[in-house]
């Protein structure tokens, strides 16, 4: 089974851990993940603000490679990446006379049939229908998972899961022996790309999820963007402060808890590479 | 040679057009007289071969207009009609036969000014594209050819 | 032998001062087939008008153009004097000198020559036209109304006060719909039952109205005047001229957990049931679906209580046909529920309810008999929320229209609440406040300055459940877009007036167009409010968009003198205008394939199959066939019949072919 | 072509069906039509290269219904021209049996209307490739050079209506040419008359052509006739989205239309 892989910078740098779990989770199912090769910038967050072209097509170039490549199906972890390359797709495909636009721009041939999936709908295809007798120590935790906003939105675009209350990385956890908590902040916002410039509003608002969830007796926030991981895990020392109290619920990724449900150590899946110290293993 | 004057054939429907028309006569607008209206009840009812016949005999220009979309007296003749004249267009167009005489409008009963510029600028394009000959031309071969077989 | 007659008018000077109408007159006159022709002051006045039946008589005229001013001015006139001489109104037309020629043009000869060309075309039209004679269409004058609520109660007894009779068919166990649910009513407040239930009573005991509840419209035929209607008479299980309506079997009934449609779900009835104490008719009808009978073959409880032996299990559902002449479509609307919101949680959180719900609440003949209390724990909710706008105006849902009545209703809401709950507080957060209406605004400003409700513009992101409380999140854009959070004990949303279930279903039955939200279609939206494209079907209330009580009872006081003015007369007449698909002799009979595409393309579902068969009965071709009631002529079926199979009376083919040939050609 | 020939020798023999339509070999060496009513000689059935024919044509003609139920060997279009002609009620879905035949010459079995609508639904249902050449190569040309191409070829023209009679789609058993009140198209075989006549028939099968090419091939004088109703179907694919002949249901583009179909010339 081979499947293309899309990193973008993330993975690559402060998200190394979400990496490290993608990779170790396909090897123990039997995934081989093959690099976009040559691949660059998606634009996130930046190129859509600034210059429409541009932020087509950086990701119609990614795309372009991938299909030039023979990469049928993309494995994009990161949510802000997937959002990216995902909304160009369709921009593209709306608009013809774009398509040829940007295709004489990137000076390749793009023809749009790359299929695009997040790490969920990968879990969703590839992980989930084989977990049976793969569970070596069941994740028997209470958690609340946390979808952010990239993931799911626009719901136009992606037509992915139900946008207002998404359910999907609910019912993975619950297979792998979770307890996945009600939890009304599972697409809040957490600040997002205001992490560099506007930390206190980072603090404030990853704050609230966080407070939530500890106060619904969460025993970890489950995640699937890197984005959302760094605001609330690195960025805890500011939002303790700015809270002035002392959370200390972890976030992981769900790459992490997939991983130690089905034998995995916490070095394979990166958990010693978090700020907050997770106390599951 | 006295200068050019195109004759024009104006195909509306009863409802919209026609009364818009009556409208520009109301307001006392002018307009190019070169037009000469036929009524109809629809859009709907206006039939592609009544247009070749036009031509054929020796109109330079024709209009077709009737009621804005969703605004027909019949609720739909207007929409069938917009397929029918897309398609016809198409066909026209293939064949080499210049859609640049035929003007398609919405004119509704309200719009008697734009009934008249409607009019003025189809007849000052015609004016310019100057006689339809191509048409007639084949009728004329056609006779001719007759005349010869005899 | 055509002897056309040729009538120029110089309108005063309208005409005159830039057409010389001597001329025209003059050169017409000179055309073949033109027995008479000249020009007058004012061809419309009463010396006019002699003027042309002197002469019609005069010169045995075959035809006659009248060229004066637009036909849709004066056509009728002339159409008439032409009658009265004897000669067919169909053989006279109109050349429009005025409006097309006179009035646009400057005075010259182009001018003239344009309006000789005018009158060439229709005199050379009017030798081909035929005598025609109006259709006249027969009228049952018997109503259908469908739709107890409201306005179809309204309609049935507006056209049963004019001697006609009504049948009135209802679809659930009683008349009464959405306003008998109502708790008071915006902007008066008086009591809804108060107001309703007179009227309810008057339907039931009028003499002109036949009333079938628990029934449904299942097909229709026919048109103007003359529909068959298939009504199916669902099984009440009882026999209704036996049963007193006593009521001892709704209380002996074991079944007694089936949420109530009437209190939306807030109380529950048993298995055989009347849906609320003032229902009309007032007796029980069994629910086969929740009955213990019905569900394992056993129970029959209710006939044993039942003093007059009244219960019939094996009662069938009956359909009966019946002819009647006009419909009134009354079927309502019906309103999204909390399960459509996915942000406000799905409708997972019982205290967060929607209007109806909230109606009942309030309502003193309700499951908490008027008191406010959370259906979670019954406490009295001390902080209330209102959402307006909830689904409504947001394209992002699908629908971008405004449902015009919850502005009202939920001020008339948070009135209610704090008349009830002096302490509460009450919150409503809106987009506009749209309270366009006899004393509404002042009603809304009331609730404002009298009632101290507190009104946000600004809609809700999301509302979650936490402690038992409901966090509404949302938006006071007055104050910059400042965030709102409330911590609330109860919320209620004013949902999005929809179409009622079933609405499009009924609309393809009954053939009537309906719009992208399944309302029902007006035949024009300012002209014809009343009127769908299907003539002789009517639209009264909330079908057609939602409406507040005293529209939906105009509407349906409309529809219902358009239904009395169809029963005025004995028969229908109609301009024969319409389209008619040709006849040949046997074996061929008629040029017509039966492809049948004219079918679709009828706005009016006017063309109809008619089977040629021998003598046996055996088919031999199936043709098109004009139904003359139905059709309004607009002819696009005769432009796309290939064959020219299908042509169209007053603008035949050939009639239109020689206009273009005769405007075209020299003379 | 064991399949083709044992299924047509088990209708006829169990009387399921009356005639089958199919191809023979013609003394020329080309494939002609067969209707064969004997069981034993359904052995002359063939079917290769040769075979091009649109036999649905006869499917509407009153010499074949005089048989009775017929099974019909079918082609893409040929299956599309029977779709159409259902639609259009000319053709009854129960009076009839499909032999289908697949592109590579393969039988197949198509048991009922559903069958073939999904295999429809499979092809390619745009027009031929070489034809598809020619189009775009025409579409090229200016106007006046279009109108002297098709002028020339039209000039050929000798009304024989051969287009018309070999089209399945053209089963009105009295044409609009032949109408005479009024005279839509000149009697004459001349330029006037012809060019009419081919622009009212490329209309009224706007949205009807199934794109098989056989009024093309069917024309003694070489017009290439073919390409002014291909032309058609392919601007009704372009315009409205919908290809001829791929449900029973009535469906026709020019007696339908969206509120919201596209166009750019109407001011």
């Amino acid at each position: 089974m081979k499947i293309g892989i899309y990193p973008g910078c993330s993975l690559t740098g402060s998200a190394r851990d979400y990496n490290e779990s993608v990779f170790a989770l396909a090897k123990a199912f039997d995934i081989e993940l093959v690099q976009v090769p040559d691949w660059n910038c998606c634009g996130a967050t930046a190129a859509h603000n600034l210059n429409k072209e541009l932020s087509l097509s950086l990701p119609a170039r990614i795309l372009a490679t991938a299909e030039k490549n023979g990469l049928d199906e993309v494995l994009v972890p990161c949510a802000a990446c997937y959002s990216r390359l995902a909304v160009t797709q369709h921009e593209l495909k709306m608009n013809p006379e774009l398509k040829n636009r940007i295709g004489e721009i990137i000076g390749m041939d793009y023809r749009g049939t790359t299929k695009l999936i997040n790490v969920i709908e990968w879990i969703d295809a590839y992980i989930i229908p084989n977990l049976e007798g793969r569970i070596t120590k069941p994740f028997d935790y209470k958690v609340a998972c946390y979808y952010g906003c990239l993931m799911v939105r626009p719901n136009k675009v992606l037509n992915y899961d139900r946008a207002e209350d998404p359910q999907t990385m609910d019912i993975a956890m619950e297979k792998i022996g979770a307890h996945p908590l009600y939890f009304p902040f599972k697409t809040e916002c957490c600040g997002a790309g205001l992490s560099v410039s506007r930390t206190e509003i980072v603090a404030k608002l990853s704050g609230k999820i966080i407070e939530d969830a500890e106060h619904r007796g969460a025993d970890t926030l489950i995640v699937a963007c890197p984005m959302c991981h760094s605001n609330l895990d690195m960025r805890r020392p500011s939002i303790n402060k700015y809270w002035e109290s002392d959370f200390k619920l972890p976030v992981m990724y769900v790459t992490q808890a997939i991983g130690l449900a089905v034998g995995l150590t916490a070095k394979d899946v990166g958990l010693q590479r978090h700020f907050v110290k997770v106390n599951i293993s | 040679m006295s200068e050019f004057e195109p004759k024009v054939v104006a195909f509306v429907c009863n409802w919209c057009t026609y009364a818009g028309a009556d409208l520009t006569g109301t307001s006392r607008i002018r307009y190019a007289s070169n037009v000469k209206i036929i009524r109809f009840p629809c859009t709907g009812r206006i039939d592609f071969m009544l247009l070749l016949k036009s031509f054929a005999n020796g109109a330079d220009g024709i209009i077709v207009s009737g009621c804005h979309p969703n605004d027909c007296h019949y609720t739909s003749g207007n929409f069938h009609a917009k397929r029918r004249w897309i398609m016809f267009k198409e066909l026209m167009d293939f064949m080499g036969i210049d859609m640049n005489r035929i003007t398609f409008s919405w004119v509704s009963a309200a719009e008697g000014a734009r009934w008249a510029e409607v009019v003025n600028t189809t007849v000052a394009r015609i004016r310019e594209l100057g006689p339809y000959v191509s048409y007639k031309q084949m009728v004329n071969t056609a006779v001719e050819e007759e005349v010869t077989n005899d | 032998m055509a002897r056309i007659g040729v009538f120029v008018c110089h309108c005063g000077e309208n005409i005159s001062a830039t057409v010389d109408c001597h001329k025209v007159a003059e050169t017409v006159g000179k055309l073949k087939h033109v027995a008479f022709s000249t020009d007058y002051k004012y061809m419309c006045s009463d010396p006019g008008q002699t003027l042309i039946k002197e002469a019609i008589k005069e010169h045995n005229l075959t035809g006659i153009v009248v060229s004066a001013c637009s036909p849709r001015m004066h056509e009728p006139t002339f159409r008439k004097a032409a009658a009265e001489a004897g000669l067919n109104p169909f053989l006279c037309e109109m050349a429009n000198l005025r409006e097309h020629c006179s009035w646009v043009h400057e005075k010259n000869d182009m001018t003239t020559d344009k309006a000789i060309d005018l009158v060439r075309t229709l005199v050379e039209k009017v030798k081909i036209n035929s005598a025609l004679q109006p259709i006249k269409v027969p009228v049952t004058k018997t109503a259908l109304v469908i739709g107890g609520g409201i306005a179809g109660i309204q309609s049935a007894l507006d056209i049963a006060n004019t001697g006609h009779k009504v049948i009135l068919v209802e679809r659930s166990p009683s008349i009464g719909g959405h306003m008998s649910q109502l708790s008071e009513t915006f902007p008066t407040l008086d009591c809804s039952q108060c107001i309703l239930t007179p009227r309810m009573v008057e339907v039931a005991q009028h003499p002109n109205i036949t009333l079938y509840t628990y029934a449904e419209v299942e097909g229709l035929d026919g048109f103007i005047g003359n529909f068959t209607v298939k009504i199916r008479k669902k099984s009440k299980s009882l026999d209704e001229k036996i049963c007193t309506g006593c009521g001892l079997c709704t209380t002996k009934c074991p079944q007694k957990k089936i949420p109530n449609e009437f209190e939306e779900g807030l109380g529950f009835r048993p298995a055989i049931y009347v849906p609320f104490p003032q229902a009309v008719p007032n007796k029980p009808v069994i629910d086969r679906e929740h009955c213990t009978y019905y569900i394992k073959g056993k129970c029959k409880v209710c006939e044993v209580v039942c003093p007059t032996k009244a219960i019939r299990f094996d009662q069938p559902d009956e359909v009966i046909e019946v002819q009647i002449g006009a419909i009134v479509i009354a079927t309502g609307f019906d309103i999204k529920r909390a399960d459509f919101f996915p942000e406000y949680g799905f409708g997972k959180y019982k205290d967060v309810i929607d209007g109806l719900q909230f109606e009942r609440l309030a309502s003193a003949s309700g499951p908490t008999s008027g008191a406010i209390l959370r259906p979670s724990d019954g406490q009295v909710p001390k902080n209330i929320v209102f959402v307006a706008c909830a689904g409504s105006r947001d394209p992002a849902k699908g629908i971008a229209y405004c449902s015009k009545i919850c502005c009202m209703y939920t001020a008339k809401h948070a009135m209610l609440y704090k008349h009830k709950v002096h302490e509460g507080k009450a919150s409503i957060f809106y987009m506009d406040i749209r309270s366009a209406g006899k004393n509404y605004e002042e009603f809304v400003r009331r609730a404002i300055e009298e009632d101290y409700v507190n009104y946000i513009r600004g809609r809700v992101s999301t509302i979650y459940e936490r402690d038992g409380k409901l966090i509404v999140k949302g938006v006071d854009t007055l104050l910059g877009g400042q965030p709102v959070e409330i911590v609330a004990d109860m919320v209620v949303l004013a949902t999005a007036g929809v179409a009622n279930h079933g609405a499009e279903e009924l609309a393809q039955r009954l053939h009537v167009s309906y719009d992208s939200h399944k309302f029902f279609a007006e035949a024009h939206p300012k002209l014809k409010p009343v009127e769908t494209n299907t003539a002789g079907i009517f639209l009264a209330g909330a079908c057609q968009n939602p409406k507040d009580i005293p529209d939906s009872v105009s509407q349906a006081s409309g529809a219902a003198v358009k239904v009395a003015a169809l029963f005025s007369q004995n028969e229908l007449t109609r301009e024969p205008l319409v389209a008619f698909v040709n006849r040949t002799a046997p074996p061929l009979y008629s040029t017509c394939v039966g492809c049948f595409l004219c079918q679709s393309v009828c706005p009016y579902q006017a063309i109809e199959r008619e089977d040629f068969k021998t003598r046996d009965g055996k088919i031999i071709k199936t043709v098109a066939k004009i139904n003359e009631g139905l059709c309004q002529g607009c002819g696009t079926c005769v432009a796309l019949c290939r064959s020219k199979s299908i042509d169209l009376h007053g603008y035949t083919n050939n009639q239109m072919y020689t206009e273009v040939m005769a405007l075209l050609n020299e003379y | 072509m064991i399949n083709l020939v044992s299924r047509a020798d088990e209708l006829l023999e169990s009387k399921a069906v009356q005639v089958v339509i199919g191809y023979e070999a013609g003394s020329t060496g080309k494939a002609r039509p067969a209707f064969i009513t004997d069981p034993s000689k359904t052995g002359s059935l063939i079917f290769d290269d040769r075979c091009v024919q649109n036999l649905a044509v006869y499917l509407t003609k009153k010499e074949v219904r005089y048989f009775g139920k017929a099974a019909i060997v079918a082609t893409l279009p040929i299956m599309r021209s029977i779709m159409m002609l259902i639609s259009e009620q000319q053709v009854f879905a129960e009076n009839i049996v499909v032999l289908g035949v697949s592109a590579e010459g393969k039988y197949i079995d198509i048991a009922g209307i559903e069958v073939m609508q999904q295999y429809i639904a499979t092809c390619d249902l745009g027009n031929p490739a070489k034809d598809q050449e020619t189009l775009a190569m025409l579409n090229k040309m200016s106007t006046q050079q279009k109108f002297d191409f098709w002028q020339k070829e039209l000039s050929k023209c000798i009304k024989c209506y051969a287009c018309r009679q070999a089209c399945p789609m053209c089963y009105c058993t009295r044409c609009a040419v032949e109408c005479n009140q009024p005279q839509w198209i000149p009697v004459q075989s001349n330029l006037h008359g012809n060019t009419d006549w081919h622009i009212l028939r490329a209309m009224h099968l706007a949205g009807r052509c199934i794109s098989c090419g056989e009024c093309g091939r069917a024309c003694p004088v070489n017009i290439p006739c073919h390409l002014l109703t291909m032309h058609m179907a392919d601007q009704v694919h372009n315009y409205f989205n919908v290809y001829a002949g791929t449900t029973d249901k009535m469906s026709s583009v020019m007696s339908t239309f969206e509120p919201n179909d596209k166009e750019s010339f109407i001011q």
